[in-house]
């Protein structure tokens, strides 16, 4: 049974050493992201503090969607993922497995990276653990959300458009309690306490629902 | 009189149904909202002092507003119908309400957005209940966009229902984050206070127009309904021996 | 051990494909659709894994439908459908060990190594995918056949890309897989030779009239 | 009745808000319409073109 | 010699219209990109007109991108693609085709809905067309860099995203001047000629080359 | 109007798949290329329309080399390769036209529907590409065999996936081309009796020894 998720899992990751530059290029997205603001914007201290949290996430959200469109979709097309479907294992165990490899691949490296972010922005050095734990928290429902949307739109023609419009208005709460954190670290004697919760239940919940959910529809995008 | 749901839960019998209905839905539709506004713009001027003329906006605005939510919940409802009982016509039916119920949202975002214009001096600003409106629009056209990008009639009810499903359990979660950015205390919901606010004069016209919205709802969306009926059953013999499919075949 | 099918309806768009379309096969027997181009043999196929739902009718593994008992009949099955399966970035042996893995079997590598070369692979096994051609990518496919322990073997169009050598080898192997107590459905436009065990033909062309086929016959 | 019309100034945006709503809805149902009309007409061409074939047929 | 020219951007043209729904959708994802971030990074006016330059171009790279990755591939994959190499005409003429039909199906719906980011960050009118112009410019520039690398990538694995590296750092000077207009234009005094020509001349010189350098890159990716 | 094909080598990765081919192919002349999966069958058409290049050697058609000819070589070419260069979103009607004009011909839409119903499929000609079947996407793309005026026509592996009647169907379209002075360079594996004009053949296997081959045969 487990066996199913760890061979998927392994697979993903060795797909993905064979092709490094995907990891490097969500992570080139989001620095560029980042640092495209403070040429916009200008270098004024004050501002860049206030729009890093919500620059920070956004452009998380943004990278991780950027690899969602292939997260089923290159299973789909060489037929491997009817295989998967007919495995003689949970089909959620399975999502549970892409998933992990999503995140692993797609959202820590960005938790990585972030400090980067600390750094453009003039953020203290507080504020940029509380970013880090924060993204730690929030692009693992990034991932599963995504899920979702891929496989409901898997083998779609603008499939890679399609799967964002329908999962960024789903990413909101994610953004705006993320963001929220991240600011709220930065002002004096009020606690971040709340922000964290509320993504730990957000991520909770994602982390239960969304393998089964996943599982649903991707048995009815193959049918 | 027992209703058979069952038997009209068929395709084929729903088609006639609906359409003895649809008439009946129209008129409705037109008194109430012509009746509402007649009272809403000759009945209240009392009320309303030149300073507050704009007020009147209320009727359309509030209405579309109501009706883009309930759409809402009238959609999901038929779409978790169809994924438990799997009746293609709930299918239809929540196809059918989901363009209905963003040409609400539209209604809505168009008006208050006017609205907004004459009591606050700009078009749009991020308030918490219009940017839940947005995000409301944003999950009707991703619920339609998934269901016209599938071709297959039988993944796309599924698919889409499923995210209907989805944006259920999840629109909650959207709306509570906008409400409260900061989860120790939430912004006012300026939808409560409000309401309490109205006079009763304008509310009876508010309430009357709402209630044409929602005929002219039922209207359209039984109009819709028979549409899809009608595309995705072409071929069979009971379309083909529809009186408005047959008759004007003996004119050529 | 038997595959029942009972009174199978399958609608695509407006047309349907087939219907009352009732079986039985036990072991020790291959069935061979046929059927022209687009009268739904890979949707019956399909619907016979559970990968797709049929519109009526049921299809029971040990007497019970295979929507009930997912994993002992998906552990018994194994499906060949038109895509092979193969991942580009990975070499031939990397993908039939997935692959065989996947479907819940592990191997060693030698047993990996002498399946490839037994279908002819030999010299190809570290190669990426993406440099073999289409027919030695079919024959990666197939390699799975040759370790796999499922009974019941649903092959579309299994012969297609191979060359006169693969498709001898694959017949032998279908056969004694017949021989050996198993099950096999397959799909086949070619001629090809099947075993001498007990074969069963089903013409979906003969199930309905479909208005479109008439004049190719 | 110019009184009426302008609502004390306000008359542009009540009148445009009323516009919007009243023009969206009559939209979407003359677009149903339309719909209905090109469907059936689809269909009767369609009905027919499956009769002349049967009878080529028989 | 034309004539392919008329019928791959007709054909490319009837393909989208056959999904009406996917121009809607790139426009959606726009406008759904440009919403975020006041969600993220909150709605005091000056923030948002500071970072509305920014934020519309980065909105319109993300655009241009998720349908890149579907430029040539859909072509290569169900073998049109050697069709149209194999074509009795120009293959960069061809490539003209393909890429002015992304730009209408992606750039040009983009330029006519900007005015609604101007709703949205309170921006003056003058800006705004500001803003229209330089999507106007700069847009048809990302279609067509955008068209080598989805050229140099085709059939790889991680396609989509693997172009988005190599597109980014090509964007940038496009990013960076089209945000500069627009920040510019909310400047008393300063003109904003230079960078409109800055535009222009990037524009131009990637209508000469692009069409070629694709033209080589597509013949080397399908070899 | 020949073919000349001079001393040509395609090597891929480390191996040579072929060296020293030569061989002159004139009008009424069908070439079928034969050879086990793997040995550059479809590299060498590939080489042999430009698609591909080779390592050493040149092919000529009227006396130049195909890389100097572009225009005039590729109007007189028709290729299919493995994939059928059908739009799943088109109907068949709509991608039989676009192809045709691709390939620098118009034709009208009777002709369009003549040629779709000769290849059989009537009644299929406005449905989405999606919903047919592989064998019915196959014969959409052979369709557009009997409008072209190609001369020469170079066919990786026409019968796959095609039924019967399919196959009856294309082999009388290929005869009458060779006879009208056409010139057909085909690979296939599955036994075809092929038509009564000059039939050449190469086999790939003997060219050159290759390893990986030699416990096949
Ligand atoms: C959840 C749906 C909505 C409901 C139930 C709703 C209801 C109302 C009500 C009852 C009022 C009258 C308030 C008062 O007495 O002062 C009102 C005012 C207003 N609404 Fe909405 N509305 C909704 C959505 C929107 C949207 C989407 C917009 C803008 C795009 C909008 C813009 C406005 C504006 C500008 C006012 C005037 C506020 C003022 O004068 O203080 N509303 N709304
Ligand atoms: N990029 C590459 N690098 C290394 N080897 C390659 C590459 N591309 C193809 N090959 C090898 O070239 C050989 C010829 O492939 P080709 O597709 O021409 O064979 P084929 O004769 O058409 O076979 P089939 O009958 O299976 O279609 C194969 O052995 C393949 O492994
Ligand atoms: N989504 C769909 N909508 C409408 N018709 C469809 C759909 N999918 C498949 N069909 C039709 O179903 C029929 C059966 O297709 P299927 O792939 O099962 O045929 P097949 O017998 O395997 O043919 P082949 O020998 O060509 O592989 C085809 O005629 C096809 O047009
Ligand atoms: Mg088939
Ligand atoms: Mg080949």
């Amino acid at each position: 049974m487990t066996s199913a998720f760890w061979i998927i899992l392994k697979r993903d990751l060795l797909l993905a050493l064979r092709r490094r530059s995907e990891i490097f290029t969500v992570l080139f997205f989001f620095v560029v992201v980042i640092s495209l603001f403070p040429l916009g914007v200008g270098t004024e201290e004050a501002v860049l503090k206030k729009i890093a949290p919500g620059v920070v996430w956004i452009a998380a959200l943004l990278a991780s969607t950027l690899a969602l469109d292939r997260l089923f979709s290159a299973d789909y097309e060489d037929g491997t993922l009817e295989k998967i479907v007919l495995a003689p294992s949970f089909l959620s165990i399975s999502v549970l497995a892409k998933i992990l490899a999503h995140w692993l691949l797609t959202g820590l490296p960005l938790v990585l990276i972030s400090p980067l972010v600390g750094l453009f922005y003039h953020l203290p050095i507080n504020t940029i653990l509380v970013m880090m734990l924060v993204l730690l928290i929030g692009t693992p429902v990034l991932s599963m959300l995504g899920a979702i949307a891929a496989a409901l739109t898997l083998g779609l023609r603008g499939g890679g458009v399609l799967v964002s419009l329908l999962v960024l208005p789903l990413y909101i709460p994610v953004l705006v309690y993320g963001a929220g954190a991240i600011s709220t670290s930065m002002m004096q004697g009020v606690s971040i306490e709340p922000y964290i919760l509320l993504l730990l239940a957000f991520s909770l919940l994602a982390m239960v629902f969304s393998p089964w959910v996943t599982a649903v529809a991707l048995k009815i995008s193959i049918e | 009189m027992k209703i058979n749901w069952f038997k009209y839960s068929a395709p084929m019998s729903f088609y006639p149904l609906a359409g003895k209905l649809i008439p009946l839905f129209w008129i409705a539709a037109i008194v109430c909202i012509a009746g509402g506004l007649y009272w809403g713009f000759f009945k209240t001027a009392d009320v309303l002092n030149d300073q507050k003329q704009y007020y009147r906006i209320i009727y359309v605005h509030v209405a579309s507003a109501w009706m883009a939510m309930w759409l809402y919940a009238v959609m999901v409802f038929w779409a978790m119908l169809g994924l438990i009982f799997n009746t293609r016509l709930s299918y239809m039916l929540a196809s059918a309400t989901a363009i209905t119920g963003t040409v609400m949202t539209v209604i809505a975002l168009a008006t208050g957005a006017i609205w907004g214009k004459t009591s606050w001096g700009t078009y749009w600003d991020w308030d918490p209940k219009l940017t839940s409106f947005l995000i409301l629009l944003f999950v009707y056209i991703g619920y339609i966009a998934l269901q016209s990008a599938i071709d297959d009639k039988r993944r796309s009810d599924k698919a889409s229902a499923l995210l209907a499903l989805v944006g259920l359990a999840l629109v909650p979660i959207i709306y509570y984050a906008v409400n409260c950015p900061d989860p120790t205390e939430c912004a006012s919901l300026h939808q409560e206070s409000s309401l309490k606010r109205v006079e009763s004069n304008i509310l009876i016209g508010m309430l009357v127009t709402t209630l044409g919205f929602w005929m002219y709802s039922f209207a359209t969306t039984l109009m819709r309904a028979r549409i899809i009926i009608l595309e995705r059953e072409r071929s069979t013999t009971w379309v083909s021996k529809l009186a408005e499919i047959t008759n004007s075949e003996r004119k050529h | 051990m038997s595959l029942v099918v009972n009174n199978l309806q399958c609608i695509r768009g407006e047309k349907e494909l087939f219907s009352g379309l009732s079986f039985v096969l036990t072991n020790k027997q291959l069935m061979r659709i046929e059927g022209q181009n687009g009268t739904g043999k890979t949707t019956l196929l399909r619907t016979l894994c559970g990968l797709s739902q049929a519109d009526d009718g049921e299809v029971l593994w040990h007497n019970l439908t295979i929507k009930k008992q997912d994993e002992v009949f998906r552990n018994e099955l194994f499906y060949l459908g038109h895509h092979n399966a193969i991942k580009a970035d990975l070499s031939a042996l990397e993908n039939l060990q997935i692959n065989t893995a996947l479907a819940g079997a592990s191997y060693s590598e030698e047993q990996l190594l002498q399946a490839l070369e037994d279908i002819g692979l030999f010299g190809s096994e570290y190669k990426s995918s993406a440099q073999l051609s289409q027919g030695q990518k079919r024959r990666v496919a197939l390699a799975g056949l040759l370790l796999t322990n499922a009974k019941l073997w649903i092959l579309d169009e299994p012969f297609v890309a191979l060359d006169g050598f693969a498709v001898k080898k694959l017949q032998d192997v279908i056969a004694s897989h017949v021989e050996n107590d198993g099950t096999v459905i397959l799909t086949t436009h070619q001629e090809v030779p099947l075993t001498q065990g007990k074969i069963l033909t089903i013409n979906l062309d003969q199930s309905n009239n479909k208005p479109n086929r008439s004049d190719n016959d | 009745m110019s009184e009426f019309f302008s609502m004390g100034g306000f008359g542009v945006f009540i009148w445009s808000a009323m516009g919007v709503a009243m023009i969206l809805m009559i939209l979407e149902v003359f677009s149903l319409i339309m719909k209905r009309r090109v469907l059936i007409k689809q269909i009767k061409r369609n009905n027919r073109l499956n009769q002349r074939q049967r009878k080529n047929q028989a």
